[in-house]
């Protein structure tokens, strides 16, 4: 059986047999690196044709179709198209923050990463605060799309910032009490340990209506908050052309984009391994040998298996509701969301504390 | 007799005051309320007289009350002869000022409110025994001043008003140093006290009493016109209300007088002798400067308040010089110079009332016109300057007398020059007494002038029957004052 | 890795309370005074936690305090800015010179 | 679970007072303006009364919280205070479209202050403190559409910001030196070491700030004159009296040791505070703006009666904060008439003010009578026990000073009685019309001024507490 | 790897777009003229300038949201510890969300909520 994690501590082992330990310690940051970057670049290339050939599926289109087998190259194609456009610098702006936003995106995209267990003690950093690191850092990300937003000297791009910040920031809040939720259950905000007490079944399933209701609510959430459809009111084409990013091209635009997929990707990470137990295999009580086949499966795609399947919901929800108003959004955060997720960690307290949950 | 009684009575005049309506009752309250203090401050004098025969102690009608326990603050009152002389006096000024202020048209209530209130502090100030309560009454009297010559004076009102008022908080700012340095230094089992008759068992240090006793002459000195902290006086008495000016001159500086008698002088007897050289010296400034500044003057008031600054300069040299006669001496002059100038100023007052005008130089004649104020008012002057049979004259002698049995060139040389004071006196008095008295009258629309009311007279007589019963049986007074000036003398020689 | 001393800490955490303080005297406009207020709160988060971690690990004081100013900073900070932006509607602008009503 | 409702009996009766007041908000009912603020005033003295006859003492919530006999009375007497101040602000209030709003942002003040002065741990004591000059900075900028209201709010926040950064500086390098934020702790940690010396004159920095005491003055004339007069009254009484007992509290329980260390601090501060407010106030042509600088003056003497550091001083300071609820409430009282009613504020204005209103000027002379500490009013005693406390430690040219600074503000005050008394004025201010709660409240604050000097049983009462 | 991950987490999220944008730099050609460096508003004439006020609506609900974000702090240490403190943990927060609904609530009482 192989798994992520054996690969990861053979190289370390061969790393420090063959090299004094300094070189080898910077060998093995230089080998995270260039993971994570070809993580992040597989993810974004696979992403957006996934999410081009579940729009086409839905929409009972073809889709891309051109470029590779079934146009399955399509993306990186566009990754060349955008590598040669022109990068520019409108006019007026604030050259200075409309240069660092796209860094800011990718940089809180990046530091994401750290803390999502993606296999069996395979994790960059397991900080003890994991899940409140991941709330903070995610929050950054606002940051730079008003940066982007305000430095394009573009009334579009101002508008667009200012809406998807004010759409960040109050679905954020419902996000967070969601995983309050999981964290009053779990006791704690390590990711392993979350993760660990899932052992014996996934929260989703353990935790009653209360756990089912926050999975609900940080779904939505977490779909205002990556700016999607039907939440995708900063990029509005129809009525600010592409938002904050609007007058970015080239290079600069693929990294927003890019960033982008990368946060959907953590947040449905997030969630997977919050509620549906991240890598850990679906179990069932008492069913021993079904137990067991299920551990079979590796640790990874379990985790990219659940990870994907919520990344589909997500695109799932996108061709299907149209987009809602700004003060609808906002309404339905503030008025509805919020008020429930509230109540709704208050009866996840009470389980916790009645010992109901399995 | 209980002494508290004569808080209560000022008291209860005037909060009635503040109910009735109406300038007749106002006035007839404010007039009983002085004869009944009147009537207080002579029961009083009979009763200390019939008890001073049995009883020896230096206070008597003591009555003490815990005021203030945590701080061992009390509320102590007592008299001695001192007192009983300043009660008096302070009666008297009070019952003329009230019948000279009868006309009083605006705001007539809060005019006697004030005076009714000024007496308070005054009665206040003279019988407590506690240093805290002293000083209270003597802030106390601070503030109706400033309103009475600010709200009903004339010319520059509220320059001297303020002046006034500055000043003598000053004074008190002083004294309250003083005073927190008595209190501090003294421990009865470890308990501070701000209590006269405790402090004075005590023995300070003199290099504490040094560094107090200016504090506390200082203060108290400015309230007497020391040199030359004496600005305040012309200022506040010409612009005051006739009422105002009397007690101002007649009372008000007497608090001064008797604080450095009473506080500076007894409880810090080393510092006293020490800086006595100094206020000798002061004091005779005083009284030269005041009586070669009158001569300068051409408005009676200015010319009063100015020989007032000479006369409390005897008052200072009475007490500098620390011999029991030359005490006896600035206590007598006290009382003296209270009724003295109160009449002085009454009858400023009336004649102004009447002409309009306080200059030497426009009045004239006035003794056809207005026989019976002319005439108290020469008695004022002759009484001012020193003439035999008059208050003036047996109180300027004591202090001279007094002042002449300190042995040494110095002590002499000061009192021939305060002596010699006289003869400025004698010649600003006559002049102004001359000029708007005497000789032809300057103007002639002051024919139609009447002649003083009832009230102004029995002002005046009031006030006349005091200074002639002091001229003329001075004895009694210095019966009431010695035992009093005894204590202080016998403190004082102990510590020699 | 070895870890960073507590004076480079401290050293970070003063030089950063007396940026904001030279900020907050020099700077003219209101959001960055702010701005430099937030960064002398900072600071003193900084020194906290840090205090909190190297001295005294068995105690918790420190992060609670540090819980408790960002909290009042958010506070302080809304309020702030609400106040700011009134005063930008009366003045149209958030120039402190140009705030001057009020003189001795 | 008694002990806790009778320990913090007056912070639970004023949270529920808040939250009548939020409910009433929130009600669909509209309430009628009169109407609220009857009920508020009701409330707030049922709140009075309860935290004078109920008694319970402790500490609670592991040693965060304490209840002694002498904080409920530093308690009861911001709660008069606030009582005092809401009854003057009838008239004011009436006008206002938001009244609701005032009292749950002063309350909430209130409540903060509360807290800081039961804390027995520093970081009680800084959300108590934060709590209580946070909302103070919304209140400053209640007259939302007048430009000096905004200016102050700005001004004041900024410099409560400021200050409680410097406080919090100096709280987070006393935990380095000590490890702990706990009073009881601290008095024991308390030690010459440089650092703990330099945290300590950072946290008396940030006092300064709070009662505004020279040289850490500069916010408080301007905030004084820009807020809205009920919450200057607040401002310079309430808020003030609430951060001197704090810092008795502090300075004498917790550093009391270091008293050689802070002694002459103190002493410099008081000077430079009586001196420069003095100064100040001289100047001043708008009768707010001059309070506040009297205030400032007036802190000047409270730091004399803190360097007195013993029983005597500290009750003085207490008695002389009470004292001083009673004497500048009164003239603010006749203030917020005059400026709500006529909306006049300078000086000049009150020419002639005796003709139309002679008692409203018998009101404010009496006040600033004092407030210059002259007898009989219960002025002249806080500040005559001020400077003798201050005096028990002999340093007799800090209390000449004292003395002199007295009679430096007895001139400025007279402007103002001689202002109203004696200058004439072709228009002078018209008669005021007053409503019942303006009247109610000048009488309590003349009744105590008259009061509360002459009967001792103030002095001795707290007194006998502080012992 | 602990900490040291954030750090190389940093540099690659800026080599890469640091690569990125100047591989494009390399392979692109820039021209430069008036028009391109223009605010892109569809064509249309800009019309003023772009940094304007916006609408306070979004001030009101950054302020609402700075209490709940903030709130979050305080709820993180409690959610760990909740389970271990039993029911006083829920009488505490029924108490903080009290509170913190009385405001919400106020809020919109006032119409902070209401997108104008």
């Amino acid at each position: 059986m192989w798994s992520l994690s054996n690969i990861a501590t053979s190289i370390d082992q061969w790393l420090n047999e063959t090299f004094n330990p300094t070189l080898a310690l910077i060998l093995e940051m230089l080998i995270a690196g260039v993971a994570v970057i070809g993580l992040f670049a597989m993810l974004g290339l696979i992403l957006v044709i996934m999410e081009r050939k579940v729009s086409a599926w839905i929409q009972i289109r073809l889709g891309p179709n051109r470029v590779g087998p079934k146009g399955m190259f399509q993306s990186l194609a566009d990754t060349v198209k955008l590598l040669v456009k022109e990068g520019m610098t409108p006019g007026g702006s604030d050259k200075l923050l409309f240069n660092v936003a796209p860094f800011v995106a990718m940089i809180v995209a990046m530091l994401l990463m750290a803390p999502i267990a993606f296999a069996k003690d395979f994790q960059l950093w397991d900080l003890n605060i994991g899940v409140l690191y991941i709330s903070a850092v995610s929050s950054i990300s606002v940051i730079s799309i008003l940066m982007a937003g305000w430095a394009s000297n573009n009334k579009y791009s101002l508008l667009g910032a200012m809406r998807s910040g004010a759409q960040i920031v109050s679905y954020e809040l419902s996000a967070g009490l969601a995983v309050l939720a999981i964290v009053v259950l779990t006791g704690s905000l390590r990711v392993s340990d979350i993760i660990n007490s899932q052992a014996d079944g996934w929260w989703i399933f353990k935790g009653h209506i209360p756990a089912i209701i926050s999975f609900v609510i940080f779904i939505i959430a977490v779909t205002a908050e990556t700016n999607r459809a039907p939440f995708d009111m900063a990029e509005a084409e129809s009525e600010l052309t592409a938002g904050f990013h609007t007058e970015y091209s080239g290079m600069k635009f693929a990294l927003f984009f890019l960033a982008e997929y990368v946060n959907v990707f953590i947040v449905c990470a997030l969630g997977a391994t919050l509620f549906l137990g991240g890598w850990m295999p679906f179990h069932i009580g008492t069913w021993e040998a079904f137990n067991h086949v299920m551990d079979y499966i590796p640790s990874s795609i379990w985790f990219f298996g659940k990870t994907f399947f919520l990344i589909f919901l997500i695109m799932w929800f996108r061709w299907t509701f149209p987009r809602l108003r700004i003060d609808q959004l906002l309404n339905l955060e503030w008025k509805y969301l919020l008020p429930i997720s509230m109540f709704n960690l208050l009866l996840v307290t009470l389980i916790a504390i009645l010992g109901w949950h399995f | 007799m209980n002494l508290t009684l004569l808080l209560i009575l000022p008291l209860v005049f005037s909060l009635l005051l503040l109910v009735v309506k109406g300038p007749k009752q106002v006035r007839l309250v404010a007039l009983v309320a002085a004869v009944v203090q009147l009537g207080a401050g002579l029961f009083l004098l009979m009763q200390f007289l019939a008890e001073r025969a049995t009883n020896n102690a230096a206070f008597l009608f003591e009555s003490n009350h815990t005021w203030y326990k945590a701080l061992n603050i009390s509320y102590h009152v007592g008299v001695d002869g001192i007192s009983v002389a300043m009660i008096l006096l302070t009666a008297f000024v009070v019952l003329a000022g009230v019948l000279v202020s009868w006309k009083q048209e605006t705001m007539h209530k809060e005019f006697f409110f004030l005076l009714l209130f000024l007496s308070l502090g005054a009665y206040g100030f003279f019988i407590s025994l506690d240093l805290f309560t002293m000083f209270f009454f003597l802030e106390v009297a601070v503030i109706p001043k400033f309103l009475l010559i600010g709200i009903w004076g004339s010319g520059k009102k509220e320059y001297s008003a303020l002046k006034l008022a500055l000043m003598l908080m000053a004074g008190s700012a002083l004294v309250f140093v003083g005073l927190s340095g008595l209190y501090f230094n003294t421990s009865i089992n470890g308990v501070h006290s701000f209590d006269l008759l405790e402090i004075s068992k005590q023995n300070i240090s003199p290099a504490l009493q040094n560094l107090f006793f200016p504090f506390a002459f200082i203060g108290f000195g400015i309230f007497t016109a020391l040199f030359p902290f004496h600005t305040w006086v012309p200022d506040g008495h010409s612009s005051a209300p006739t009422a105002a000016s009397m007690f101002l001159a007649g009372i008000s500086m007497k608090l001064g007088g008797y604080g450095c008698l009473r506080v500076a002088t007894y409880l810090m007897p080393d510092a006293a002798e020490h800086y006595s050289t100094i206020i000798i010296i002061l004091s005779c400034i005083a009284i030269l400067y005041g009586a070669f500044a009158t001569m300068m003057q051409t408005d009676l008031k200015y010319i009063n308040a100015y020989s007032s600054v000479s006369h409390c300069g005897f008052v200072l040299l009475g007490i500098g010089m620390l011999t029991k006669t030359s005490i006896n001496g600035a206590v007598m002059q006290m009382v003296s110079h209270g009724l003295m100038t109160a009449l002085f100023f009454a009858v400023i007052g009336m004649i102004y009332d009447r002409t309009h005008t306080r200059q030497v130089a426009q009045l004239g004649g006035l003794l056809k016109v207005m026989p019976f104020i002319s005439s108290v008012f020469v008695i004022a002057g002759l009484c001012s300057l020193g003439l035999p049979g008059l208050s003036g004259f047996v109180a300027e002698m004591t202090v001279f007398m007094g002042s002449w049995e300190r042995a040494g060139a110095f002590y002499h040389t000061a009192t021939i020059i305060a002596c010699a004071s006289i003869v400025v006196t004698a010649v600003y008095i006559l002049r102004a007494v001359g000029s708007s008295i005497m000789g032809p009258i300057k103007n002639n629309e002051h024919l139609q002038l009447g002649d003083a009311g009832w009230n102004e007279k029995t002002a005046a007589v009031v006030l006349l029957v005091g200074i002639l019963v002091m001229g003329i049986v001075p004895f009694w007074l210095t019966d009431l004052i010695n035992p009093g000036t005894e204590v202080i003398i016998q403190k004082l020689g102990s510590i020699k | 890795m070895s870890e960073v001393p507590v004076t480079h800490i401290l050293f970070v955490s003063t030089a950063l309370f007396f940026i904001g303080m030279y900020g907050l005297f020099t700077r003219r406009n209101m959001i960055t005074m702010l701005m430099a207020i937030e960064l002398m709160l900072n600071s003193v988060n900084i020194n906290f936690v840090a205090f909190n971690k190297y001295l005294y690990p068995d105690k918790l004081d420190g992060i609670f305090f540090t819980i408790f100013i960002i909290t009042i900073a958010a506070a302080e900070a809304a309020v702030a800015i609400a106040i700011i932006i009134n005063l930008y509607r009366s003045h149209n602008s958030i120039d402190v010179e140009d705030a001057t009503e009020l003189k001795y | 679970m008694s002990n806790f409702f009778l320990f913090m009996q007056q912070e639970l009766l004023l949270t529920a007072i808040i939250f009548i007041l939020l409910f009433m908000k929130l009600s669909t009912i509209e309430w009628k303006t009169k109407n609220v603020l009857l009920v508020v005033n009701i409330l707030l003295t049922i709140n009075l009364v309860a935290g004078i006859f109920i008694k319970g003492n402790g500490s609670l919530f592991g040693d965060m919280f304490q209840q002694t006999e002498l904080l409920r009375l530093e308690k009861n007497i911001l709660n008069l205070g606030t009582l005092l101040i809401s009854l003057q602000s009838y008239n004011w209030l009436l006008k206002h479209k938001h009244a609701t709003e005032f009292y749950l942002l002063m309350l909430s003040t209130l409540l903060g202050m509360f807290f800081m002065l039961s804390s027995s741990n520093l970081l009680m004591f800084y959300v108590g403190l934060e709590l209580a000059s946070i909302p103070l900075a919304a209140l400053a900028n209640f007259d939302l559409d007048k430009r000096r209201s905004s200016e102050a709010a700005m001004k004041y926040i900024m410099s409560s910001a400021f200050a409680s950064g410097l406080l919090l500086f100096g709280i987070s390098m006393m935990y380095g030196v000590t490890g702990t934020v706990s009073f009881a702790e601290l008095q024991t940690a308390a030690s010459d070491q440089p650092l703990f010396l330099f945290s300590f004159i950072l946290i008396l920095a940030g006092f300064g700030f709070k009662i505004s005491a020279v040289p850490f003055h500069l916010w408080t004339a301007d905030v004084y004159e820009g807020s809205p007069i009920a919450v200057t009254s607040y401002l310079s009484v309430i808020s003030k009296g609430s951060m001197i007992f704090a810092m008795t509290t502090v300075l004498f329980t917790v550093f009391g040791q270091l008293i050689f260390h802070w002694y002459n601090i103190i002493a410099v501060l008081a000077v430079l505070s009586m001196i420069v407010g003095n100064l100040f106030a001289i100047r001043q042509q708008n009768v707010k703006r001059f309070l506040a600088f009297s205030s400032i003056s007036q802190v000047g003497f409270i730091l004399i009666g803190v360097t007195g550091a013993n029983a005597i001083g500290q009750s003085s300071v207490i008695y002389f904060v009470l004292i001083y609820i009673f004497s500048n409430l009164a003239a603010f009282g006749v203030l917020s008439l005059v400026s709500s009613e006529k909306g006049k504020e300078t000086i000049d204005d009150f020419k002639g003010f005796y003709k139309t209103n002679p008692l409203l000027t018998w009101v404010l002379a009496i006040a600033l009578f004092s407030l210059a500490g002259i007898p009989p009013t219960a002025g002249f005693f806080g500040k005559f026990f001020l400077i003798l406390a201050g005096a028990g430690k002999n340093n007799y040219p800090l209390i000449t000073i004292a003395a002199l600074n007295m009679v430096v503000s007895l001139y400025y005050y007279l402007r103002i009685i001689k202002a109203m008394f004696m200058d004439a004025n072709e228009t002078p201010i018209e008669k005021v019309e007053m409503t019942w709660a303006p009247k109610l409240s000048m009488a309590i604050c003349v009744a105590g001024i008259v009061i509360t000097g002459i009967a001792s049983g103030a002095y001795e009462y707290i007194y006998s507490l502080v012992k | 790897m602990g900490a040291a991950s954030l750090i190389i987490l940093i540099l690659a999220a800026i080599a890469f777009s640091a690569g990125a944008i100047l591989i494009a730099k390399v392979v692109t050609k820039a021209t430069k003229n008036k028009q391109k460096s223009e605010p892109y508003e569809c064509g249309i004439p800009t019309v003023g300038p772009s940094w304007i006020q916006f609408n306070v609506g979004y001030y009101l609900f950054a302020l609402i949201f700075l209490i709940f974000d903030v709130e979050l702090i305080f709820l993180y240490p409690w959610a760990v510890a909740a389970k271990q403190v039993g029911w006083l943990a829920l009488i505490e927060i029924i108490i903080f969300f009290f509170i913190l609904f009385m405001g919400f609530l106020y809020a919109h009482k006032k119409g902070a909520l209401k997108w104008k």
